[in-house]
């Protein structure tokens, strides 16, 4: 490559130094660069319910925690607009690689609450059928859904009838060797595939400066040929804008992208963990005051798009589907062991059915002592039957 | 004598290294300010500092791959993969390097560090947080892999890792954390690490389970002491190096053996432990060693994982079925699982 | 019917699956214009073109990776493990992902690819290009684990693996690459992917072997019948699923049963034998089933790699202990390997 | 960071858009960099010798390789300037980090030709002692050095007495996620390490265009915190220049650096291999022209710093490192069976005790049989003593 090609191909593939931004903190618009065309007003309106509805579903999901209705709930508050700007940058007949932190993704997708819960309430592995809604597992080994997601955008690619990949990663997610292997096999098979960074400045309790010295993380992009860019996470209009460009830059064939969007995680990792540890009260108030939601409604209220009518409509949505969560959750955690052994393999094993009909006869005779659960596992005392010789 | 629980006595065993050795390291995720997430590393970096107890980046084989470069540097680390499944990217790391390194240079280059890993189910946990990966590690030669059942072993245990020479996977059961102990920071009668341990000595069948399998055993034991069948237990401890005096000894005496694990069944080790007790007391056994182990799928869901794990009821059904053919029981009232 | 070797026979294959479904992919390090390392590819480019069987970045997990996305998308993918120790890096993809996902998502996600490893020693290979890596796979459930010992099972073991709706890992042994055999595209009576196979029939003892091990077990039967013993060889082929029916009616014919793998044995696939076989025919048994495996150690540099192997003398030494004591024999001319 | 503050940082931390390069194809010297030292004239006749003498030794090893005294050769033919240009940048206390491929490399630091063929002869592992030189063994699988070589530099670091790491990696080994993580853990920790990225545009077939899209390797830095540069290996002026640099900026406290050496390999990847396959004989002439031993003898006649005598005691030399490694690689291969159980442990597991005996138990009733290999093991057939029930 010549010297002027190559200044010019890592002009193109750096992001810009500071993070694309369209909306100011307080709700004021920002002027928009001449490429960078603002989302349509209707879908702005939508975006806007989904966060409102979302945040409340959010909120809603951390208090079934502590009920003990969900096993695990990592929270989204703070992330609303970049998982949900990123979301509706997608037609249905793309693809979505979430991780376990994404449930407002999830939900903009337009997926059932309680079907994107179901792993987090430890009913499944997984609760939604991935092909039906052309959205992956949520991930929990980090950036390992990455290749996936590389590996389904060329899938697209070789079908060719359309289709781009969305794949989510965390700060954190971006350490992983799996990340950079990703990236790195994207920009070789120029596979439909964006990825989405969500810096929100932790991994647990790990800080973004212990994470990589990265100028910004937008900056591994290069070292792949993936041209990249960074936005504000917390302005959805600029997220939104900034994956529907890399998106459609992907159906149109010109190859992956890495947005950053830079965030914040507001609550603790998890309702298990102790945020105080790392992390003091004074930078989260900042970030609180920082609320996406409140700066869309702000911003469109400045526009003239929002009145208090669609602000109402959209709470009351949301307490309904708080509602249903409530509902949906008040049951006892459903299972049946014997579904253990069905989804190993399409037929199971010699081994596999022997040990099926074991636990079938074991339960049976547990239905016969007066009920399953009652045995010991070396950790929970409950009565169990007296066996002898 | 203090009692305390597990995770606590591993806390403390991490502390007392640290004081030990100037040249002992504690890295990984989140193991710095907020002492992990289990709270093994609570309050290390408060007392010995950022340079002693520190937070990586999150890559598991850039975590390994790192301790064996301070190794090589005359340091001692002792990494933690958060949750057994997240030892898997460090696989290769710790297969081609870890337990090579010292075999590769004859001897010059020696690798003393110590991986943690929280291994096991029965805590709720979704998917990926209750594998069981020992016997990943106890089939690549190089590895010594042990793994305490008692809170007094959990401290010396991991002592005793930390001052190995060698690479030690020390596999921590995460469903054991709570469980209480006592434990004295003067060694007292403490086997060392590589001899396994009679939790409870009986004459009719010996049942020999390792980590979060013990408690259970033990449980079982009492049980069948109630029948009138007296269950000799024994710990292993050390998956590698094995124990055989004590394994053989002991069935040589009851005749019997039942051996237990969480871990799915196929090529774990109680396999190893079945076909080395038969290999050498053969003409001992009134009966076959029989297994009692996790089922051969993928880690279930919190919601049916009390199905999945080995229990009392199943040890004594094992044990019921010792004497009779080679037919698995499937007829019987009480169920077992062979795997 | 042609005579070709096993890389033949394994190419041919990939060829006819890539003949019979426009979905079969195949990628890999080198597989591309060069044909593999082993040239068990050769061709492929050239007459399936770049898109159909291609080489990739030099990042394991990101290939195996890709394939779990290709598989979403419909494809088939054969993804090569250039040599096993090579396949570590993959592994977290390999346990956490291609074995899980059928299962995670309650079998609407399958994911129908093979992954290729060619295994094992025996061909003068420096560290690392000699590992045995089996059994890592075989304890990991959810994976299907096959390795064919004969030209005729390496055709046929591959396609069925190509067909299969689940992952399977297709443990290729390196050194019968080379070896010569019969093979016709026409099933014939060629056993399907899960059933082992009677290589030899005979009275006195069953040998259970796989990939490697068994054309030494077979030439230790012809040794050992002109001594008069008559051993049954018993080829595996499947390590997942195992089939337990065929090993276990020979079993209880003989009474007696020496396992044979190449890999280090702690743990090992012939762990998992010997218990099963143990609990399954004890009253059959009239010795206690013996283990002829590799030393506990890593793989040897090739200087001393034969003595690492299993050999017909210690196939040998292991049947000619099988009615004695418990005690390893240390003291008879023969010396046997049992670990 | 400000914005200003970012582009201050990206712009330090990018490589030129054009590699390094003191001295043009044929022998002339370049304009040269304000900032960029001519390495000392005593130094790059000292390179000079090695690389004549190196190159002979290459040859050797190959030729070698045919006679079945070798297991393998990964030749470094066309790689001199790069290996002996970095090494020479180290001093005895600092660190190397070979590869498989890096035969020139260790011969520049030192280490005797036979100890650092052991490897590829299959006498053992490792043949020297990595202590001893300060030189980890040649690593095989691509890019797991990385790590080790960063975890021995932040060790350095703490020790604070000084040391710098010098970690050598392929173009393929760039692609490991092993490199990436610890490229990344390099920039958060501020170690003293140097990572030399030897582009030498093939991992065994497989080009530099289906291993990355990247502009350039050295862009893999930027992303990661880490300085990076891009020089013609070829050059060994330039390479010896940029990696000192490098180098003394570790050592200086100033942290890692990435530095991408464009060079070729002439040879195929190993004797093994059929480069016909999958490149034309045009490219390699090119390059074979471009020949880095030329290019200097060249630069130092023409600086007036060669003379014929220089060059022929240089070849002297050679041959009698020819010489003797034809005479070191002459013997049997040595081996004694029962070292495989000496270095498992520090002390051997009750297992490999017992193992041991047997082997002991078994050689010795071989030798009782009159010679030991006399067993089959199904591949060759040998003679066996004939085993009776
Ligand atoms: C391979 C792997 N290692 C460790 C973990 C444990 N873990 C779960 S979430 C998490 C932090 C992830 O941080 P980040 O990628 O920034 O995502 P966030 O949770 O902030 O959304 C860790 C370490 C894991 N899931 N996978
Ligand atoms: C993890 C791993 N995968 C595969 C291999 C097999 N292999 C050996 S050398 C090589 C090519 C390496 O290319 P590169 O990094 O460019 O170094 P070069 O040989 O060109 O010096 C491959 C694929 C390996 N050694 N390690
Ligand atoms: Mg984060
Ligand atoms: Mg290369």
């Amino acid at each position: 490559m010549s010297f002027q090609a190559l200044r010019q191909t890592v002009d193109r593939l750096l992001p810009s130094s500071d993070p694309v931004r369209y909306v100011a903190e307080d709700g004021t618009p920002l002027p928009v660069p001449d490429d960078g065309g603002i989302p349509a007003d209707a879908v702005l309106l939508d975006a806007f319910r989904r966060m409102v509805v979302g945040r409340r579903f959010d909120a809603q999901a951390t208090v079934l925690t502590r009920q003990g209705r969900l096993a695990v709930y990592p929270s989204s508050r703070g992330q609303e607009a970049c998982q949900i700007g990123a979301v509706l940058a997608l037609r249905e007949e793309d693809w979505l690689f979430p991780t376990y932190r994404d449930s407002m993704a999830l939900f903009a997708r337009g997926l059932d609450p309680l079907e994107l819960l179901t792993l987090l309430r430890g009913e499944w592995h997984c609760g939604y059928d991935p092909m039906a809604w052309r959205t992956a597992p949520q991930c929990t080994p980090l950036a390992t859904q990455a290749p996936h997601a590389v590996g389904l955008a060329e899938a697209l690619r070789r079908r060719g009838r359309g289709g781009v990949v969305l794949v989510l990663v965390g700060d954190g997610g971006t350490s992983e060797g799996d990340f950079h292997e990703a990236l790195n096999f994207a920009g070789v098979l120029g596979a439909p595939v964006v990825f989405l960074v969500q810096n929100n400045r932790y991994a647990i309790s790990v800080p973004l400066e212990r994470q990589s010295a990265a100028p910004a993380l937008a900056f591994r992009g290069v070292g792949c040929g993936v041209p990249s860019e960074q936005v504000d996470g917390n302005d959805l209009v600029a997220t939104l804008a900034v994956v529907s460009a890399a998106v459609e830059r992907a159906r149109a064939g010109r190859g992956p992208s890495l947005v950053e969007a830079h965030t914040y995680r507001v609550e603790p990792h998890t309702n298990a963990d102790d945020a105080a540890r790392y992390r003091d009260e004074e930078e989260v108030a900042r970030w609180r005051a920082a609320d996406p939601v409140v700066r869309l409604e702000r911003y469109l209220r400045h526009r003239g798009l929002l009145t208090d009518r669609e602000v109402e409509d959209a709470r009351q949505e949301a307490e309904r589907v708080a509602e249903a969560l409530r509902a949906g959750l008040s049951g006892p955690l459903a299972g049946d062991p014997l579904e253990l052994f069905s989804h190993v393999f399409a037929e199971p094993t010699p081994q596999l059915v022997e040990q099926r009909a074991w636990l079938a006869a074991e339960l049976a005779a547990w239905d016969g002592d007066g009920g399953a659960g009652g045995d010991s596992d070396g950790v929970e005392e409950e009565g169990r039957s007296g066996w002898r010789r | 004598m203090a009692t305390v629980t597990m995770a606590r006595a591993l806390n403390s065993a991490l502390r007392e290294a640290l004081r030990a050795d100037d040249d002992v390291l504690v890295f990984g995720e989140d193991v710095g300010p907020l002492g992990g997430v289990f709270r093994i590393t609570d309050g290390l970096t408060r007392e010995f500092g950022q340079e002693r107890c520190f937070d990586t980046p999150l890559a598991e084989a850039g975590i390994v791959g790192v301790a064996v470069g301070l190794c090589m540097g005359g340091f001692r680390p002792v990494v933690e993969m958060q949750f057994d499944a997240f030892g898997y990217p460090a696989f290769e790391q710790i297969a081609s390097h870890v337990a090579k390194t010292r075999n590769r240079t004859r001897g010059r280059l020696s690798l003393p560090m110590v991986i943690r890993v929280p291994f096991g189910g029965g805590i709720g946990g979704v998917e990926h947080h209750s594998d069981s990966s020992e016997a990943y590690y106890a089939h690549t030669p190089g590895l010594k892999v042990v793994t305490p059942a008692t809170v007094e072993d959990a401290y010396w245990l991991l002592r005793d890792a930390v001052d190995d020479p060698d690479p030690v996977v020390f596999m921590e059961p995460k469903r054991l954390y709570w469980s209480r102990g006592e434990v004295s920071t003067a060694r007292g009668s403490v086997e060392p690490l590589g001899r396994a341990v009679v939790r409870r000595a009986g004459r009719d069948v010996t049942v020999v389970a390792y980590g979060p399998a013990v408690p259970v055993a033990l449980e079982a034991a009492r049980e069948a002491a109630r029948g009138g069948v007296e269950l000799e237990v024994v710990d292993l401890r050390s998956l590698v190096p094995f124990d055989d005096a004590t394994v053989v000894a002991s069935v040589r005496r009851t005749g019997r053996c039942v051996v237990v694990q969480e871990a799915q069944g196929f090529a774990g080790v109680g396999a190893e432990v079945a076909a080395r007790v038969q290999e050498r007391c053969f003409h001992s056994l009134a009966a076959p060693v029989l297994r009692v182990a996790g089922f051969d799928v993928p880690y279930p869901p919190p919601a049916v994982e009390r199905a999945h794990l080995p229990s009392v009821r199943r040890i004594l059904g094992a044990v019921s079925r010792l004497q009779f053919d080679d037919e698995p029981d499937l007829t019987h009232g009480v169920a077992g699982v062979v795997s």
